[in-house]
């Protein structure tokens, strides 16, 4: 399914042994911070919470591919991995989970991650968008800001999707369209959902190139997603990478995967755990001892607390926020609902 | 309107189970899942030719469970999940209509349906004018609609005033259990594209269910119904906010004003003679829905009210609605969807209003 | 209102060329086509941010001609054909956004905003929101709306009360070439997204445009107006219907009854305060629209007079519009759209009306 | 292109000499209709047409392997060629081209053609439903009905197709897919409307066998589109058809082509004409002769003719249908409307 041309991806040189350490604390700190959240929603510190688990490879390694000076993310609500290893404020992008904000609170223009995005497959037309307008804008160095936009199994059989591959390959614009097939939608498996079994395989029928890769394997990810930005950084156009994983967690705190698959068919899915497997790799290879990891957990706890501690400290949002933050301009019909509010609350 | 007395055979009930078991004692406590439920279940046994689909509607019964067992009893041939595609979903159960089915789609939240509009507005609400009647649309689309439960964003939407502009369809809302077993037994037997709007809020409040019939005159559910008398004002309501004008009806009763809460039930078409009719008693209204505001169905209410009873109105018609943002987040909910003090403040704006 | 003594400048004048040439003689006569062409081009000249696209939109010009030129003049980059998806225009619309471009995207016709009313709805209204307030959305969307012009399914409709009831929305519609160029020059220079809709059976009409000011009073073109003053009753209408209530006054005025005409012009937010202003004074309001009745933006319009005119009104407002029905074929379209006749019964009804 | 497992293409015979020549008949009746339907327009007959000249091969070889007995077809506004293939009542097709009635005033279910569809890309969904419901009502002959449905160049952008071709292959749907590439989508060419060219190639991202084919020849289309036919009814599930060919009119009757290209690009682009091509073909084969032709084109004439007279005839429909068939059971609020109107257009 690699039909990137190899040409393109020169200039990617090899992962030195403090990036791959430094790849590691990011796997650590997800890893730590996603199932911490399940705790907090069990202990009724946030209502809710989409895990990611088991998919801190694909997402720690597509993330760590962005030049956050040019690029712009386009998450959906199960990115917290891109968001962690992209340096957003964490309390500001977990508050959605506390319901304060839908979105997030943090700013989305600064951190260049868009607004969490509820709607499958909604923002990957905003992506295409974004990218054309560097393609409008030009770039003085020969270098485009690159759109990385992501979107799962379940979200490929979205009509929007298809609309934002043609658009991209007509306009040849810098995209990097990053897949995340981790096998369900919900309760449906992909089997059910992608005809032909493989979302990459899509891509040749827009002319754009693809690579379906390993998405378990950070390595692998952070090479295919730098080889897929240099491509479309040069004005090559769009490329699809399709990141094969798993989701080992439900799909959400209120989900039941019980009622739709087995322990058994869980485990053979899901195969060997993706921050196991770095660390054995780490390992082998004699870059990372088990000081570092120790280490590394360490500080992913040390985080979690801090991020806890600023959820909890979270109150709601006011009530003005409703009405201030519709429009730039505001309207009089606006501002009356507004003061009427005011009045019927502060009468209480 | 006493359930205790059957509660404790309804925690054993038969809400799961076929049509056929209508005993003599008929009614039963389900919560409003159940009562969805059963009527779905009934609808297949009964018309061969229903089949329900959507996104997890099969295995997982969907995110509500209000499929729940269905697939598991008819086969996946009756109940199956669909890919993730809404304007797929609702685009394919045109075809199946042609082909001579009942499909009985659902959107997993009413904030899903908006991929659907253009299959939805474009093609099911008009094939049946287009062919001139040959193409029958017999489509019932459940949408868990409104908000009320916290959800993420896009999860508590109210789209009844888009889906009642449009020709062609017909929308529905139920407001307690015994309303929704009936309803949706009613909508998915008619050869029009019915949207069934479900109040997702009250999915787990329990009530009495009388299976044999929805209405005291044993007719059809086609109309508003009256769901408490009174003789001050009419608190019109549809879906979830019904319950909510209840308990606001009985707080004011408190204060000796006697509310009448009429709950709408079809949105379209709307009950126009059931507005007129109590007006003319009360003289007075207030209309009360979740969605915003502006060009919400509360208009269209209000208006009726106002061309049948001008003459008798006391006061102009309040409305007490959503405001014109976008739904927001968390604790603001309670804020936003109109709550006990603003459908009172709402009243009183009414019954102390002065002609000047 | 006379056009003729422009006319002749008016054939070989300026309506394509860019904006720096206002003189002295700031009025001239055009078709909406070409105000709303030289309003584009404008834009262009004055914002290099902005950018024009959709389908047929370049080369073409569009299929009303509304681009006619725009691409030869200011480049591929500026003005551009889209593959045939709008989902995809209004979605890649919110990149170019938050990219720093001002998206001027056109929607072929009324019926083809369907497909993208998720896009609209659920991202383009919202993200301002969502973002709060970090990621505007300066979307100025061209949708030729109404019908009137015979055309084939889905090329007349009326999406106004579906936009006008989504939070995060700001819709306007012009009545004349005037109103045309005014009103698009300073919607494509907001801030927000606006739904700027072509009532299409008027683009070939021609009529004064002062280039140099909007209203009388000079200011920003932002609330309703009023086309003919009058004191017996009013008529509230937009788009195309303005024309025609126009006329319909000119009917009435035979008889001795003198109609004041407002052309709501923005349809979100509604100007409240200039329908109060007009209907106290008048005492009798009728509202006509070409979409279908129910849940319509005339529901919110007669909502808005009567409580702010309840004790002056001397009948309930009465609506003239389209029926709940697909739109029609050919000559059933007169039929449907409100037309003179119904319009003046509308009126008769006002005016006759008797407390009882 | 020629994705189609040439196995399940088996029982298509050769076409025989009668039906050659009818397939001749058919195409010079439908040229001859469609450009009269301009002639129509310029004299007032009709508002407008959208004509199909160069399409006839494509249309009517397709809709020549049509069993109307079982299978059922979704066309477009420009598919009149399939429509007369099909043997529908031409004066009920065209009555949609006077604005009479849209969708037309044939019964679709009778005819088994759904009615003019002009919503792009519109009823390629319906198709599936309908071909699912064959799937799910069984068959006693192991012959499935197969849903035909007819979509363009420029159609194939919109999100619904692909949500189609994915849900008819995940369901294996007994659906052919027949794109007519006819270069254009009103002013736009497809090399900037089909990202990769081709809209054939989608079809192997979904595991969906293909066919891209000489549209303008007649014999190739049927002999494709039977295959296609053949490995739906059998229950092998969906298959697309890419027919290339050239719309050689303008996009309707109020559409100037000269805007966008020019007189050149269009006879390069339009290739020899898919009508003569086949004469000379039947001549040189010796399967007619200039008599057939002569009879032929005299019994286009003579239906063209009759059919102009129909439509001639056709008055506007009652204001009244506007009420009555919206629904199958009608409202008290549409009833009071219609006699609201009745009142009303009596009065005048
Ligand atoms: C348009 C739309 N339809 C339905 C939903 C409800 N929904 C939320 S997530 C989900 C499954 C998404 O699956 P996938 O795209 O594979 O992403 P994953 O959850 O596996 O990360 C569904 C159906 C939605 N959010 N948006
Ligand atoms: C959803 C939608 N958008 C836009 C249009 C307007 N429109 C009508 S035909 C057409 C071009 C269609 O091109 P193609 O699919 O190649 O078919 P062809 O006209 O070439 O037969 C367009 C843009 C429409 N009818 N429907
Ligand atoms: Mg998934
Ligand atoms: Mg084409």
């Amino acid at each position: 399914m690699d039909t990137l041309p190899v040409a393109s991806g020169a200039g990617a040189e090899p992962l030195t042994p403090a990036q791959l350490r430094e790849l590691y604390s990011l796997m650590v700190a997800v890893r730590h911070l996603d199932t911490s959240a399940i705790a907090w929603q069990r202990q009724g510190i946030i209502p809710g919470y989409a895990p990611e688990l088991g998919q801190e490879a694909a997402q720690v390694g597509s993330g760590y591919a962005v030049d956050t000076t040019r690029d712009f993310v386009f998450p959906t609500y199960r990115e917290m991995g891109v968001a962690r290893t992209m340096g957003v404020d964490m309390v500001a992008y977990m508050s959605t989970h506390k319901a304060t904000w839908h979105g997030g609170l943090y700013n989305p223009m600064e951190s260049r991650l868009a607004p969490i995005q509820a709607v499958v497959a909604g923002s990957v037309l905003h992506a295409v968008g974004w990218a054309h307008g560097q393609t409008l804008a030009g770039t003085a160095d020969g270098k485009l800001g690159v759109a990385l936009t992501y979107f799962g199994d379940g979200a490929s059989s979205q009509g929007d999707v298809h609309e934002a591959l043609n658009f991209a390959a007509v306009m040849k614009a810098p995209v990097v369209f990053f897949v995340q097939n981790n096998g369900w939608a919900i309760s449906v498996p992909t089997e059910r959902q992608v005809a032909g079994g493989s979302v990459a395989a899509r891509a040749a029928g827009y002319g754009m190139p693809a690579l379906q890769i390993d998405g378990d394997d950070v390595v692998a990810v952070v090479e295919a997603t730098r080889r897929a930005f240099a491509h479309a950084r040069a004005g090559n156009g769009p490329v699809l990478i399709e990141a094969m994983t798993y989701r080992r967690g439900p799909h959400s705190t209120s989900d039941d995967p019980g009622r739709y698959r087995s322990l058994d068919e869980e485990r053979d899915g899901a195969g060997a755990d993706p921050l196991e497997r770095f660390r054995q790799r780490l390992l082998a290879d004699g870059i990372a001892d088990e000081a570092f990891f120790a280490e590394a957990l360490a500080a992913a706890k040390a985080e979690e607390e801090q991020i806890r501690t600023g959820i909890q400290a979270l109150g709601s949002r006011p009530g003005t926020e409703m009405f201030d933050l519709v429009f730039q301009e505001t309207t009089p019909a606006l501002q009356a609902q507004a003061a009427n509010w005011r009045e019927e609350s502060e009468h209480v | 309107m006493s359930n205790s007395i059957l509660e404790g055979a309804a925690a054993a009930g038969p809400a799961r189970s076929a049509a056929a078991t209508t005993t003599a004692a008929t009614t039963t406590v389900m919560s409003m899942q159940q009562a969805l439920n059963r009527a779905l279940d009934e609808v297949l046994a009964e018309n061969p030719q229903a089949v329900i689909f959507g996104e997890d509607c099969g295995r997982l019964g969907g995110v509500f469970r209000i499929t729940d067992g269905l697939q598991a009893k008819h086969g996946e041939q009756r109940v199956f999940d669909t890919p993730l595609a809404e304007s797929g979903i609702l685009g394919m159960s045109v075809g199946l209509a042609m082909a001579g089915f009942h499909p009985i789609p659902e959107v997993q939240f009413d904030g899903f349906a908006y991929p659907a509009i253009n299959q939805i507005v474009c093609q099911i609400a008009r094939m049946n004018y287009r062919s001139r009647g040959t193409m029958p649309m017999p489509i019932t689309l459940r949408v868990p609609s409104f908000g009320g439960i916290r959800a993420p964003e896009h999860h508590g939407e109210s789209l009844e005033a888009l889906f009642a502009h449009v020709p062609g369809l017909k929308v529905v809302s139920p407001s307690n259990p015994h309303e929704a077993y009936h309803l949706l037994k009613y909508a998915a037997t008619r050869p029009d594209p019915v949207i069934f709007m479900e109040p997702k809020s009250r999915y787990w409040q329990k009530g009495d269910v009388d299976l044999a019939h929805c209405d005291a005159d044993g007719g059809d559910p086609t109309g508003a119904k009256v769901m408490r008398e009174g003789r001050h004002l009419t608190l019109v309501a549809w879906g979830a906010m019904v319950a909510r004008c209840l308990q606001v009806a009985e707080l004011a009763a408190e204060d000796g004003i006697d509310i009448e809460v009429l709950d709408l039930r079809w949105l379209k078409p709307i009950d126009a003679e059931a507005l007129a009719a109590s007006v003319r008693k009360t003289r007075r209204a207030v209309v009360v829905h979740e969605a915003p505001l502006t060009s919400g169905l509360g208009a269209e209410v209000a208006q009726l009210i106002t061309q049948s009873c001008f003459d008798t109105l006391k006061a102009p018609v309040e409305r007490v609605t959503g405001f014109d943002v976008p739904y927001p987040s968390g604790d603001l909910e309670d804020e936003y969807i109109p709550n006990i003090d603003r459908i009172l403040f709402g009243i009183q704006r009414v019954l102390e209003y002065k002609r000047g």
